[in-house]
């Protein structure tokens, strides 16, 4: 069963892989395969996780039932209206419902670890010492640098003053340091994908060909 | 009714998470954790719902012969293939002694998954890397100041990261200079400019939040002002 | 190496022996009994146990002082066992919770279902002791008892005083200046070279005679990015039908494609040019990542069009749009809230408009009040932020020198972890 | 015998690229699909040679690290798999690696997934750990060593929930057994009661909302594992001490893999690692000395702000 598993694979890996020669049919097909085999998985976990573990196990078949989780699968079957354009309106209250509570969690959520912890954390003693009271200069440097970039990367995108004179120059300081940072994630990006195909060529050359143990 | 109640809903359900981060005693605890439930199970449905939209546009699609269809058919036969191993596997598990779970090793949906399933996915996204590759050779350029700051940071954490430019400064010295750099521009100017971003979309997120709950913002239930 | 695996095979040992002997403690309870061998170690001190603070209930914190021979002194405790009981002087039955040496405190909490396994109701009084615990399960000392303590539930969570505040600043802030921008009160932004941008190659296209391309990338219609991506679309198609240009826009989600419809349409209008607008200008390509690229790069290559606009969510599609874009020789101008795709726009396109540069531009050139009142609020809120930065790290930094002592607890306002 | 054919081609296709900047420069740019073939041949080849190159321990790994060995045994540990397969190779090594770790020091591991990949992955990785000599030593028992609670919908708020009790959102493990019926979980009501956590995250929900809810609302200690494009993000709360550690794509499985002294699947992959991100990097350069050579004669108007 593995093997036939690992050839199944391996054959699908290839196919897709045609793409990078020229779109095709074969690529179309894994595609379709790809879009099956996805919604047909989400579709499995979701509903014996979430809709049998917890909410049939808790409310229906339970010694104690727990009778508000009904609310929730009101609201879930409500979703469903969707499909049916007469009556699809409905399925805005449960859309309402969800956006409300995301919108609820964020508020706070948010602005107490992006915002507050991280001014925090930035309002610092610049000059950063040692055990025995010496002044470890890389830490203080690195400090500061942490502080001016915060700093000016907030004034870049402030947009109720022109970027001229000292502002101006702070906001350049501020374009800078936010390039440094798109070039760290250009670089762990490009570590990421490679990642990804590595995986890929470790699979069909370790599992499927044998060539490496 | 069609506007009222969801613009109602949206505000109840966003103050209940929003006052409960601050008054954490009943009614407001209690109901954070109901409603915290509710959310869990709603989005279940909303995944199903995802799938039968996706068997209904599928249908369609076959029905008046749209471009493409005989895919449609392979959607079709993939998805409701998924659903039916995971629903043998997942009910004679349940109905075994002792019970077992559909996603365990060693059953045929396990096997869809890792064969099948991750097979794909992998597939699909490792042809990002080639993507990548062909984009740095075309189109990645220094073309103003910005973008060439942004190389060569870019250059540095890419060749820092693992020991490859460590390699050509080895033959100086035995300490790894690129890899400390690589680590130190992480740390400081990678995390201030990360830092500035975040207390940016922080603001940005606490103030698209305040204006659905206080229902001025109305895109999501579909309508404008 | 062989040495370095001999080791942890030793720890392995050591360690499940460890574990062995806490688990036969759990339902111990035997009274103090020393064998030979293991003599009890020194009782835990300063037992304290408190409501949990800060919560909903049913909660109550255990705080004590290891064992003086907890890592040190005799060096036999392994752990420690929290017993509860319902009046001081026992019967200690209720494990409610052993932990690993080292440990200092322990939260007793409980479900808030009533009935539930283990359920501390409030106010009602109960009492603590724990035992440190040795290898031998009947070797064990107590501590002194401590109690009476019950657990409620806060009405306000103080740690968070300073967060309320700042909430409900930012809440006024956003009402007032959105109600300002509905009166029409004049609301600065600054311009954006991204924008200004725009215009130029408009007319660069209008003196090429090639088409303008513009892409929502793979957003949906609800999408902030989305929205504002229409203000700009419908700024580019007014300046396209004035200098009567081509306009391309393959859309990936239907329900973009008939809203771009509209705002393309409208603008045609406005400009005074009906006649011209094409209903085949906005189409919609599919709704599958790599076939809308192949599609859209197959467009680039086939029009050649003068300038490409990317404004929406992109995710891994940009580098591969922006990459046959360069191809193409057209000009690029992107923006994107999408922050792990903006280094390619960067990299390879003109212009990029960064995160809210975007919102900033549409607030801009839209001038709708919602977008324009909300960027106002979190500029004021931005700014408070800088200043309060700066005072910050100066009142650190130099209080000491300034005889400002009290203003070292500054930043504490901000910290909201322990 | 592989190792060697492996080399010679890499050599020889490091020679060529000069060739490819030779045409580039000519104006003759290669096109796509050679680009592609020298990246996917630049990955492959490395795979099949023998060859570990020396791998400095940074200090976001050390000190990840320098967090766990402190944690005694016996010490319950919530390991959230927030991946889906396509990550797997930057997160798993890190996974296996944890898990071993954790076996071997008798770390009670409570596994869960925000992911619905998450609970089948982390099932691979136990797997994985239990094939490890050292760890098959000595029993390890689901229920006793580890438990898989398994997956639950509703992102954030799952971990808003288990801040006032585990069982609202995980009433069973992934055998059904209720969540009383453990004995791992006895006890463990929530957050309060788990002395680490570590979440290996690919994106959303992941290391951030953990953060956010977990670290600042309930206290938690928290360590990450994240893929390389997630990394960046976290950097911030690395620094703030939100986090106390974090392991960056296959970088830091490597290197925490050597920390921790074993040699799996990360450390294996980094040579190809190497060589992918030097294609990369060839590429850009090539791309970018034919620029200035043929000057800018499309775009005089390039200039942001």
């Amino acid at each position: 069963m593995e093997t036939v598993g690992i050839w199944c694979g391996a054959i699908l890996t290839l196919a897709i892989f045609s793409f990078l020669y020229k779109d095709n049919p074969v690529y179309k097909a894994c595609e379709a395969i790809f879009i099956g085999v996805s919604a047909g998985y989400y579709a499995i976990v979701y509903f014996f996780d979430s809709i049998y573990k917890k909410f049939w196990l808790g409310a229906v078949t339970a010694d104690q039932p727990e009778e508000w989780l009904f609310g929730g699968a009101i609201l879930g079957v409500l979703f469903l209206t969707r499909l049916f354009p007469k009556i699809s309106w409905v399925a805005r209250w449960p859309l309402a419902f969800i956006v409300g509570a995301t919108a609820g969690l964020y508020m706070v959520n948010y602005f107490v670890t992006n915002a507050m912890n991280q001014v925090a954390s930035t309002i610092t003693d610049v000059i950063a010492r040692g055990d025995a009271g010496d002044i470890n200069w890389i830490q203080s440097f690195g400090t500061l640098v942490i502080l001016v970039g915060v700093i000016t990367g907030l004034m870049y995108f402030f947009f109720s003053k022109e970027h001229k004179g000292a502002f101006g120059g702070g906001a350049k300081v501020g374009i800078w340091f936010l390039m440094v940072t798109f070039g760290a994630s250009f670089g762990y990006t490009v570590m990421s994908r490679m990642s990804l195909l590595i995986g890929r060529m470790d699979f069909l050359l370790g599992d499927w060909l044998g060539l490496i143990n | 009714m069609r506007r009222e109640v969801p613009i109602l809903i949206t505000s109840i359900a966003g103050l209940v998470f929003a006052v409960s981060y601050f008054i954490p005693h009943n009614p407001f605890g209690k109901a954070e954790s109901i409603f915290g439930d509710w959310v869990s199970i709603v989005q279940a449905f909303a995944i199903w719902l995802g799938v039968l939209n996706l068997l209904k546009v599928t249908l369609e699609k076959i029905f008046r012969k749209s471009e493409g269809w005989p895919f449609s058919y392979l959607i079709i036969i993939s998805l409701v293939g998924t659903i039916l191993v995971g629903f043998y596997d997942g009910f004679t598990g349940i109905y075994a002694i002792p019970q077992t779970s559909y996603s365990d090793p060693g059953t045929h949906f396990d096997w869809v998954y890792k064969y099948f399933y991750s097979a794909l996915t992998s597939t699909m996204f490792s042809m990002l890397a080639f993507f990548v590759g062909s984009a740095s050779y075309r189109a990645f350029r220094a073309r103003n100041v910005q973008a060439t700051l942004l190389l060569i940071s870019g250059f540095l954490v890419m060749g820092g990261r693992v020991p490859l430019l460590d390699r050509i400064s080895a033959l100086f010295t035995d300490s790894p200079i690129f890899s400390n750099l690589a680590n130190w521009i992480m740390n400081y100017p990678n995390a201030a400019g990360q830092r500035a971003i975040l207390i940016g979309i922080a603001l940005g997120i606490m103030s698209s939040s305040l204006r659905v709950i206080l229902g001025i913002e109305r895109s999501h239930i579909g309508g404008g002002n | 190496m062989k040495n370095l695996f001999n080791m942890s095979r030793f720890k392995i040992v050591f360690t499940v022996c460890v574990l062995l002997s806490l688990y036969s403690f759990v339902n111990a309870q035997a009274p103090a009994v020393t064998t030979v061998g293991i003599t009890p170690p020194a009782p835990v001190t300063e037992l304290t146990a408190v409501d949990t603070d800060n919560d909903h209930g049913h909660s109550i914190t255990v705080k004590w002082t290891p064992s003086a021979d907890d890592g040190a002194g005799a060096n036999n405790v392994l752990g420690y066992r929290v017993m509860r009981s319902n009046s001081f002087e026992g019967p200690f039955n209720d494990t409610v919770g052993v932990v690993p040496l080292g440990s200092t405190n322990f939260e007793n909490s409980s479900s808030i279902e009533e009935g539930a396994e283990g359920f501390i109701p409030d106010n009602t009084d109960f009492y603590y002791r724990v035992d440190a615990l040795t290898g031998d399960s009947l070797v064990f000392s107590s501590s002194e008892v401590t109690g009476p303590v019950h657990s409620y539930g806060q009405w306000f969570n103080k740690g968070l005083i300073p967060v309320f505040f700042a909430v409900i600043i930012f809440t006024a802030l956003t009402v007032l200046f959105v109600s300002a921008a509905r009166k029409g009160k004049e609301l600065y932004v600054r311009p954006l070279a991204g924008i200004e941008a725009v215009d130029d190659a408009i007319g660069r296209a209008t003196e090429m005679g090639r088409p303008i391309l513009y892409v929502f990338g793979l957003g949906v219609a609800s999408d902030i990015a989305t929205i504002a991506s229409f203000t700009i679309l419908s700024r580019v198609a007014k300046r396209v039908a004035e200098y009567q240009t081509n306009l391309i826009v393959p859309c990936y989600d239907p329900i973009i494609m008939t809203v771009a419809q509209d705002i393309v349409k409208t603008a045609y209008m406005d400009a005074g040019r009906p006649n011209d607008y094409k209903e085949d200008a906005v189409f919609f390509i599919t709704q599958a990542q790599f076939a809308y690229v192949g599609a859209v790069n197959g467009i680039m290559i086939r029009e050649l069009p003068a300038t490409n606009i990317y404004m929406g969510k992109f995710y891994a599609e940009s580098l591969m749009l922006a990459e046959t874009g360069v191809v193409s020789g057209s000009i690029q101008i992107a923006g994107t809230d999408e922050i792990a795709q903006i280094p390619f726009f960067v990299v390879a396109c003109d212009y990029t408009l960064i995160g809210e540069e975007l919102f900033a531009a549409s607030a801009y050139l839209g001038r709708e009040p919602l977008l324009l009142g909300s960027l106002k609020a979190q500029d004021y809120a931005k700014a408070a932020v800088l200043v309060l930065a700066l005072l910050g790290i100066l009142a650190v930094n130099f209080s000491g020198d300034l005889g400002l002592t009290w203003l070292v607890n500054f930043k504490d306002w901000f910290k909201v972890i322990d | 015998m592989l190792n060697t054919i492996a080399t010679v081609i890499l050599l020889l296709m490091g020679l060529s690229l000069i060739y490819v900047l030779y045409l580039t420069i000519k104006g003759r740019p290669v096109e796509r699909r050679i680009v592609f073939l020298y990246i996917g041949f630049g990955v492959m080849l490395p795979l099949l040679m023998k060859m570990t190159p020396p791998l400095p321990i940074t200090s976001d790994v050390q000190r990840l690290y320098d967090h766990i060995i402190t944690l005694p045994p016996g010490s319950k540990v919530l390991c959230a798999f927030d991946y889906d397969p396509p990550s797997a190779p930057e997160l798993h090594p890190m996974a296996v690696a944890f898990v071993k770790y954790a076996f071997k020091h008798n770390l009670k591991l409570i596994i869960m997934g925000l992911w619905p990949q998450g609970p089948q992955q982390a099932n691979m990785a136990i797997a994985a750990a239990l094939e490890d000599p050292a760890v098959a030593l000595f029993p390890h028992e689901q229920g006793v060593d580890w438990v898989n609670l398994g997956f639950q919908s509703g992102n954030e708020f799952v971990i808003l929930s288990m801040g006032s009790e585990f069982k609202r959102m995980f009433p069973r493990d992934t055998r059904l057994i209720p969540y009383d019926s453990i004995a791992l979980l006895k006890n463990v009501v929530n957050f309060s009661n788990i002395d680490f956590i570590m979440n290996f995250g690919a994106g959303y929900p992941g290391t951030k909302e953990w953060v956010q809810i977990g670290v600042d609302r309930f206290k938690a200690k928290l360590g990450a594992g994240n893929t390389a494009v997630q990394a960046t993000e976290v950097y911030p709360y690395l620094s703030s001490g939100q986090i106390v550690g974090l392991l960056g794509g296959m970088s830091g499985a490597a290197e925490f893999e050597k920390v921790l002294g074993e040699k799996g699947k990360a450390t294996t992959f980094l040579l190809a690692q190497m060589f992918g991100h030097a294609t990369v990097m060839a590429f850009v350069i090539i791309g970018n000395v034919a620029f200035l050579v043929l000057g800018r004669k499309k775009k005089d108007a390039a200039g942001n702000n």
